[in-house]
């Protein structure tokens, strides 16, 4: 179970309180009317799903009910930050040591009884 | 009952058990007696009872072999009565109270004589790891009936009958640092964490903290190791900051340092919890620990060595010897045999031989054994053999003899001549396996170290493992670390480190130890008898062999295909054996063949100790609305809408006969058709929505118009999510220019409050508005029929005049002497009021309105009539005219939609696309029973063609259908393809009993096509 | 392939067990192979083996970077059923029921099959309308079923507590006799040992690291063992089928999620159908070694790391002991996760991508295990012809730019 | 002034009113313990419960002039007059919530309205959504950590600290207005709930109930 910095209540709080919103920094096309369906459909439904270094939306539903965003690795689950709406991250995938993270990966695989 | 039987192998002396008192407990209805401080596997072996089980595949007779959580044999079933009944109870780790009822969990008639076991005996060698996969397949019909006697075979206890008197609850913990294991080394580390100040919590599995020290041979500063214990425990329990908890274990070790704990608060006491002060003791309790720091000290359990017969009862692991000895009083035997590969296995010998017991022999696999245990056995005059072992074990119901041979382990083969031992007891021990069960919960992989012959683990954030978790096990070193880890931890939680002697240990030389696995026969393995790897599931050596012969190369394909670990001791005894025996049949490494990872739980949790208080009459929230006793009292029957109870009809009785639910709900419409009725309608949920966008931001999230609604007006609105399907509706009124009271749906209510901030707080911050949950502070009584306005006219100072308070506007005013807003809105097509007040005054309006609507017969009326209301007008419920795959448009809510508005409103774009703009979708129709008789089933499906063949083609299906008593009819909503194109077309609908019924597709409103009567 | 029977185990037995063959071999991977199926769980190795049996495509290989059946087909809670909603999912989930009931036989390998129907409970109103809904459906569609009310349900799972008491009291249920449950494991290595012994490389511990593209059309993949080459490639990856989308350069409207599962200890049999309940949200069944194999829904945030959130668990077991209460005192054994591939309208993809011979088939999100044969069988018509099967059709992953979804999200409430 | 209706929604006359827990009170009885109880429950009814939207700039000022309070800028923290009687507490960056004695809440509003004038804010009455429940007594912690997945140590949750959290299945608000005073913000349809909740959980301690 997760333990959450939430950025606007400045302290950590217990992941019952969260509810996660799914992939974070999607903006809505400025213009639908301009979008294909093709570009609808992206937005609507297509999504980053890194096996890795993944951004992320949650809301502390239960708690300020501020939505905020996540970086979070979602192997190891571990949160590398939080940070407010409309801020962007400071650790990205790129950011990452990349080969210490592929050793992160396999080494938190591995058979499970 | 027969008598109490002797504890014939009671030691005089030694023991942590009270000898004064005298406990009587019953198994498998014979009456025994043992000591307060006893386990019942402890009490067991004093009483000299060798079989305590059956095995699970063979129906061999099985005894106690260790002394802890590992055991895999003494699964017991507990309970004296049914509601008490505790299935596959450990008993060596059930302490023993007086009364204790147990029963072995298999064997037919008896354990003693099972009749199950001459078909294992015959029919073991056809049941090989795998044999179902390859059996039992013809004929393809005969399945579930070979199943049904393969199922006759299942479990181990059985489930209580009757609920379970007892109740169960959680702690939600914080600390800074959680010690798991208080043996040596996490008594070190408690210490050294507690007295930097940090918030400690130190949990212990077993009756009392100290774990290997209270049967230690060992001194520590010169005195029995157990007064070192109750020295550091009156410490740590004198701290503030410190919270011990024995009969605890940790059980699940999750995410981010959050670790459960189950407490087990009276399961020494008896099978149900105690009752006192007049209230029945929380049987077990759950912490939820939140851990700044964890310290995983959990020890190491002993491997036994992998021998033919190693299961006949009488094999105990060399540890498990010597603690029944030290801290029991018990010797399990008389004459004991020991099989060793290292010198910690010698500790059994040396305490067999104090407890005044015959050691027959020493047999160790090394070459030349050497070290301080090692000569104290030889000075104690017992015999060693080296380079050899039990190679097998004699005897059937209990050992008789030990087959003993000179092994080369290289070779894996005998390589001298066999001599036989006399002897009941045979103690085994390979060395020892770190207990990683925790730190593998968290995803992190064990790793193999070849100089501790085991997996130590892998950590995460937060977490130190240390002392024989760690593969650390000399007394001395194990103190060392444990201090090392408190300190660190503390450290790492902002609170400095104190000093904390060690208390001196004994330094003992140990001679290194032989990495011996599964022992050599002189038969192969195939062929030879069956050597156990994994008891409780009759794993053998031969099976594993096997396994690899298929193709089965990875553990887990072997642990699959033999069921190796997958016991209530999830392999603890077994695993490591296991994977050794597959590495030599693969010609590969141990961590080659994998690594054992192990899932929560630790040991098995009760249900109930999860579930804690959530259950029975907590198990959800039941959410009541202001008026809830009023409804109760009026015999109500209540429908569950979400976590709400919405009265859904109320019957009367009727000339002592209570009205069926279509009388009632026949009775509630016709009277608001005819005269008046109440709902309450409390539920809707209503956000508070101020702010000079808050037009702008309903434009953009409603699909109609809101630009021109005016200040004491309302209007219906529609939501979509952003692909164009309906999500939710209600009623808007703008109570000022830059302020609106929205409605939502009773189960939509939090989800849409957090969905207009989702759309703020990420899309449009720059829109100033500001959204705020008033649905429980509001009650909303909807008073409805022909003479609403009479009723209510009577207690409001409010002008009701048709044309200055016209439908779909809203005043406020004094309601029964309470202010109140009333919004007239209709959701029946009759003249309707809602009338919102503050909740606290619910009651009193309510009941206002009773006194004042006698005389117009006022009817309450629940859910159901007001669905048939509405829908004879055609009123769309989401949630049942859509399902997630409606457009506003497949529902005729053309009206409903701002194509033109500026903004591109939720939903919107999504209305294009290829698939939602096509013209044979399904869409909202009403639908006229040819038969007015006949109310069409609530999801019954449509077709065109009855006389299809299956499969049949369907057109839609009956999403509303009910009786209308003011249209003496059946009528119904349905979703049809095409169907806005099909008015007076014939559908059919095809019955589970073979009836097909025929309806016409007509206008969804059914009663008042022109609206007149809301209008009034 | 060494037949399997009970007369074969009774010779086997005989000389000691020695003489058993493996169940499929440890090949070399070749250069080439007509089609490469990436993923050796149960709906890759169904594939492959239809391949070779069924449509004449004996030069495959799977590619499988861990053991073979060890992703979600090792992990998930068995349950099969075909009582979908909808025509396109009513007709896939028919096709592998009708493939299950002579799976055994057709493998020689028993899958212990074992129908002893599936009750989805009701306990509100809309509940028991979509249920009627569903089964009406099913029924017209050729697929069997009943609505119960609380008594029927009583009387087929008497230990249940169906009483008015409950907080949310059974008002009735779905019943699948036909339904029920499989062993998981058998149902990989049965097709593993069948494919293998149509002349199918099985590539255990090989890992694909990215694919061989050239003008938009596959030729071969990648992997640790050095490249293979394939013009057609099918992969079937569940819970990985982002990562490898990604690779192919493109993303799928799929997310990974965590999906829990747990067993009781072992206990007597007392409880002989599969009950689900998306209202109180679990569903349990009793293996026949005598667990209670219960699970509920995913944890709503993405993960590959095959664990979940701790309150989930908290929640099943809730959700199973307000409808079993005499189960308070049995005790929880294990839990376990998965990584569980969701589209967003609960039903799989089975299509065509916008890299020409490169072909997936995932999201089955917590059902895909009951479509394992299904899945195999109309997957493999699609790679052998280069056109998607008919019932294959429908699933294409384009569904989510026209917008024509098929929302299972009402069968799916649960994990099943 | 703003550009929002506002409406007392309380009336002088003397009606009968029903706190959140009348229902609790008349069904699962309100237990007395006398002595030896070790907790204390106390429902503290018909106060007037006011939300407060808005930026803490904008609305620091007014508070501070009407109320007499400090507007509380730091996350999870309560500020109360001397009597106790009056308390503003920090709910989330853009949201307070005031709670007063009953009666006190639309002449407030309508002062914090007029101070604020066109400013961009938002009050919403909420006083007969929710209740006041007292906890005190020596066993009031092992109870909320029973209950609340919060911290509630005294080194995590000081005298002046107040926070919205998940009681059992519903949420509600805890507040320490002094050492030995815990007290909880319940919805008023989760009440019925959260009162037999806390019976349960408060019966080892003889919990007892003072109407």
């Amino acid at each position: 179970m997760f333990y959450i910095y939430c950025p606007y209540c400045g302290e950590h709080r217990e992941e019952e309180e969260f509810h996660p919103k799914g992939q974070a920094h999607l903006e809505r096309p400025k213009e639908p009317e301009a979008c294909s369906d093709e570009e609808w459909g992206d937005y609507l439904f297509f999504r980053d799903n890194p096996r890795g270094v993944h951004h992320e939306m949650w809301v502390h539903a239960v708690g300020c009910r501020k939505f905020f965003n996540m970086t979070r690795h979602t192997v190891s689950y571990e949160i590398l930050e939080t940070y407010k709406m409309g801020e962007q991250p400071s650790i990205t995938a790129d950011s990452q040591n990349q080969p210490r993270e592929a050793a992160a990966v396999s080494h938190k695989e591995g058979v499970r009884a | 009952m027969s008598q109490s039987k002797q504890q014939v192998y009671r030691l005089n002396t030694g023991g942590r058990i009270d000898r004064s008192r005298t406990l009587s407990f019953t198994f498998n209805g014979e009456r025994y007696q043992g000591h307060p401080g006893d386990t019942l596997a402890s009490a067991l072996l004093a009483n000299g009872v060798d079989i305590v089980n059956r095995s699970f595949k063979y129906s061999r007779p099985r005894g106690i072999v260790a002394a802890g959580a590992e055991e895999p044999n003494a699964i017991v079933q507990l309970g004296s009565s049914e509601a008490g009944q505790v299935p596959n109870v450990r008993a060596t780790q059930q302490a023993l109270y007086d009364g204790l009822t147990a029963s072995s969990t298999n064997g037919w008639p008896n354990v003693q004589r099972d009749l199950m076991g001459l078909v294992g005996k015959l029919g073991g060698q056809f049941m090989p790891p795998g044999f179902y996969y390859k059996t039992f397949m013809a004929p393809a019909s005969m399945w579930l009936t070979y199943e049904k006697y393969i199922r006759k075979a299942a479990g181990l206890g059985r489930s209580p009958m009757e609920t379970d008197p007892d109740s169960y609850d959680h702690f939600n913990q914080h600390c800074d640092v959680l010690v798991v294991g208080a043996g040596a080394a996490g008594l070190a580390a408690a210490l050294a964490a507690a007295r930097s100040g940090a918030r400690v919590m130190v949990a212990d599995e077993q009756e009392e903290m100290g774990g290997s020290l209270l049967a230690s041979r060992e001194t520590l500063e010169g005195k029995p190791a157990d007064q070192w214990v109750a020295r550091v425990l009156d410490e740590l329990a004198g701290y503030d900051n410190v919270t011990l908890l024995p009969r605890t274990t940790a059980n699940g070790y999750h995410d981010h340092n959050f670790v459960t704990l189950h407490e087990r608060r009276t399961e020494h006491l008896g099978d149900t919890a105690p009752v006192e002060n007049g209230h029945r003791q929380v049987r077990a309790r759950l912490h939820r620990v939140r851990a700044g720091q964890v310290i995983l000290s959990t020890g190491a359990h002993e491997r036994p060595l992998v021998y033919a017969g190693n299961d006949v009862p009488g094999n105990l692991l060399a540890g498990a010897v010597s603690t029944y000895i030290r801290r029991y009083g018990v010797a399990p035997g008389r004459k004991l045999v020991l099989s060793t590969s290292n010198d910690y296995g010698y500790r059994a010998a040396l305490d067999w031989k104090e407890a005044g017991c015959e050691v027959v022999a020493i047999v160790d696999a090394r070459e030349a054994p050497t070290g301080d245990w090692v000569d104290a056995a030889r000075a104690q005059g017992i015999k060693i053999i080296a380079g050899s072992a039990v190679i097998e074990a004699k005897g059937s119901n209990r050992v008789t003899g030990a087959r003993v041979a000179k092994i080369d382990i290289d070779a894996f083969n005998v390589s001298g001549p066999v001599q036989e031992l006399a002897c009941d007891t045979i103690a085994s021990s390979g060395g020892y396996s770190p207990v990683i069960h925790l730190a593998s919960h968290t995803g992190a992989r064990p790793t193999w170290r070849d100089d501790i012959l085991g997996f130590v683990p892998g950590l995460v954030k937060g977490v130190q493992a240390c002392g024989g978790a760690n593969g650390c096990y000399a007394l001395a070193d194990v103190l060392a670390e444990g201090v090392e880890a408190g300190i660190k931890a503390a450290a790492a939680m902002g609170h400095a480190a104190q000093t904390v002697s060690l208390p001196s240990a004994e330094h003992l030389q140990q001679g290194p130890a032989v990495a011996l696995f599964q022992v050599p026969h002189e038969k192969p393995t195939l062929r030879g008898p069956k050597q156990f790897v994994d008891l409780q599931n009759d794993v053998t050596a031969a099976g594993i062999e096997l396994a690899t012969r298929e193709g089965f190369e990875s553990i887990e394909h072997i642990k699959r295909y033999t069921a190796m670990g997958f016991g209530t001791d999830q392999g603890k005894l077994g695993n490591i054996n296991g994977m050794a025996i597959a590495a030599r049949c693969l010609n590969r490494s141990i961590p080659e063949v994998g690594t054992t990872v192990f899932r929560p739980n630790y040991t098995p949790v009760t249900f109930g100790a999860i579930v804690g208080r959530h259950c029975r009459d907590l198990f959800d929230p039941e959410r009541y609305t202001a008026l809830h006793q009023w409804h109760v009292e009026r015999g109500a029957e209540f429908e569950d809408v979400g976590q709400w109870k919405r009265p859904w009809y109320y019957p009367q009785k009727v000339s002592g006969k209570t009205e069926t639910m279509h009388e009632a709900v026949a009775r509630e419409c016709l009277a608001v058709r005819e005269k008046v009725g109440i709902l309450d309608a409390s539920t809707l949920g209503k956000i508070d929505i101020q702010g000079p966008d808050a037009r702008e931001f309903l434009a953009r999230v409603y699909t109609n118009k809101w630009e021109k609604l005016a200040v004491g007006r309302c209007r219906y609105g529609l939501m979509c999510k952003d692909d164009g399907m309906v999500t939710d509706d209600g009623v808007t009124g703008c109570l000022a220019d830059n302020h609106f009271l929205m409605t939502t749906t009773t189960g939509g209510a939090a989800a849409i409050l957090e969905w207009l901030e989702l759309w703020h707080q990420t899309e449009w911050p720059e829109l100033d508005v500001y959204f705020s949950s008033v649905t429980d502070h509001w009650a909303t009584m909807t008073v409805t029929g022909p003479d609403a306005r009479k009723l209510l006219g009577e207690i409001t100072d409010i002008d009701l005049d048709r044309d200055s308070f016209k439908f779909m506007d809203w005043r406020s005013g004094k309601v029964a002497g309470v202010p109140a807003r009333v919004f007239r809105i209709s959701f029946t097509g009759e003249l309707t009021f809602e009338i919102n007040v503050q909740a606290n005054y619910a009651m009193h309006v309510w009941q206002t309105l009773f006194k004042h609507g006698e005389k117009y017969d006022l009817t309450p009326y629940g859910t159901e009539t007001m669905h048939v209301l509405r829908a004879e007008k055609g009123f769309i419920i989401v949630g049942q005219e859509t399902d997630g795959s409606v457009t506003p448009e497949d529902l005729g809510m053309h009206w409903c939609v701002g194509y033109d508005k500026p903004y591109s409103w939720i939903g919107k774009r999504a209305l294009t696309r290829s698939d939602t703009k096509r013209e044979n979708r399904k869409q909202l129709v009403g639908l006229k029973p040819k038969d007015p008789k006949v109310v069409l089933e609530e999801g019954a499906q449509i077709v065109f063609d009855p006389k299809h063949a299956i499969p049949m083609p369907m057109v839609g299906h009956v999403t509303s259908s009910y009786y209308s008593p003011v249209l003496e009819s059946g009528f119904a909503l349905a979703v049809v393809k095409g169907g806005h194109q099909k008015l007076g077309e014939t559908v059919y609908l095809p019955m589970a009993d073979g009836q097909t019924f025929e309806a016409e597709i007509v206008s969804t409103i059914f009663y008042d096509p022109k609206g007149e009567r809301q209008n009034v | 392939m060494q037949r399997y029977s009970g007369f074969g185990l009774v010779k086997h037995a005989l000389s000691h067990h020695e003489n058993w063959e493996r169940q499929w071999r440890n090949p070399t991977p070749k250069k080439q192979y007509d089609v490469i199926i990436v993923g050796g769980g149960g709906h890759g190795l169904a594939t492959a083996y239809y391949l070779a049996k069924e449509f004449g495509v004996k030069n495959v290989a799977v590619i499988e970077k861990g053991w073979l059946g060890g992703g979600n087909t090792a992990r998930n809670t068995t349950i099969v059923r075909s009582n979908y909603l909808w025509d396109e999912s009513a007709a896939l989930y028919e096709h592998a029921m009708k493939l299950w009931e002579g799976l055994s036989q057709d493998l020689n390998y028993n899958v212990m099959f074992s129908q002893r129907g599936v009750l989805n409970l009701g306990h509100t109103l809309q509940d028991m309308r979509d249920i009627q809904r569903r089964v009406n459906a099913n029924r017209l569609n050729g697929i069997d079923g009943e609505v119960l009310d609380a008594q029927g349900v009583q009387s087929l799972v008497p230990i249940m507590d169906c009483s008015k008491n409950a907080r949310y009291p059974v008002m009735g249920a779905s019943w699948q006799p036909r339904a029920g449950v499989a062993r998981h494991d058998a149902v990989a290595w049965g097709y593993a040992r069948g494919a293998d012994a149509h002349g199918v490389d099985i590539l255990q511990q090989t890992e694909v690291t990215g694919f061989k593209i050239r003008d938009g059309q596959i030729y071969g993949v990648h992997t640790n063992r050095g490249d293979i080459e394939a013009k057609t490639v099918g992969c079937v990856t569940a819970g990985n089928s982002s990562v490898l989308a990604k690779m192919g350069g493109f993303n799928l409207p799929v997310e990974s999620h965590p999906l829990q599962a747990l067993v009781s200890e072992p206990i007597k049999p007392v409880l002989d159908t599969v009950v689900m309940s998306n209202q109180v949200h679990g569903y349990i069944s009793q293996s026949d070694k005598g667990d209670l194999v219960i699970g509920a829904g995913i944890d709503g945030y993405n993960g590959y790391g095959q664990r979940g959130s701790y309150p989930t668990v908290e929640h099943t077991l809730q959700a199973i002991v307000e409808m079993f209460p005499i189960f308070s005192r049995v005790r929880m054994n294990r839990q376990w996760g998965g990584i569980v591939d969701t589209c967003p309208d609960a039903c799989p993809i089975i299509s065509k991508t916008p890299v020409k011979g490169l072909y997936f088939n995932c999201g089955w999100g917590t059902g895909g295990f009951k479509a394992t044969p299904g899945s195999g069988h109309v997957f493999a018509a699609s790679l052998a012809k280069g056109e998607m099967h008919p019932i294959a059709e429908p699933f294409s992953m384009f569904r989510f730019h026209s917008g024509a979804l098929i929302d299972e999200h009402g069968a799916a409430g649960v994990a099943h | 002034m703003s550009n929002a209706a506002t409406f007392d929604t309380r009336t002088d006359t003397a009606i009968p009113v029903e706190s959140p827990l009348a229902y609790s009170y008349r069904n699962s009885g309100a237990p007395r313990a006398g002595g030896a109880s070790r907790l204390q429950l106390r429902e503290r009814a018909m106060q007037g419960h006011l939300i407060l939207r808005g930026g803490a700039i904008v609305l620091d000022e007014a508070v501070r002039d009407v109320l007499g309070l400090n507007l509380p800028g730091q996350p999870q923290t309560l500020v109360q007059d001397a009597s106790g009687e009056r308390s503003i507490q920090w709910l989330s960056p853009d949201e307070w919530l005031v709670i007063v004695p009953g009666g006190e809440e639309f002449p407030l509003e309508t002062k914090l309205r007029e101070h604020l004038g066109s400013a961009h804010f938002a009050i919403s009455d909420v006083s007969g959504g929710q209740t006041l429940v007292e906890l005190s007594g020596e066993a009031a912690r092992e109870l909320l950590m029973k209950t609340v997945i919060y911290d509630v140590h005294p080194s995590h949750f000081p005298v002046g600290k107040g926070v919205t959290t998940v009681f059992a299945k519903a949420t509600t608000i805890i507040r320490r207005p002094s050492e030995d005073r815990w007290e909880l913000v319940i919805r008023r349809s989760f009440a019925d709930y959260c009162y037999r909740w806390l019976l349960d959980a408060g019966a080892e301690y003889n919990i007892n109930v003072q109407q």
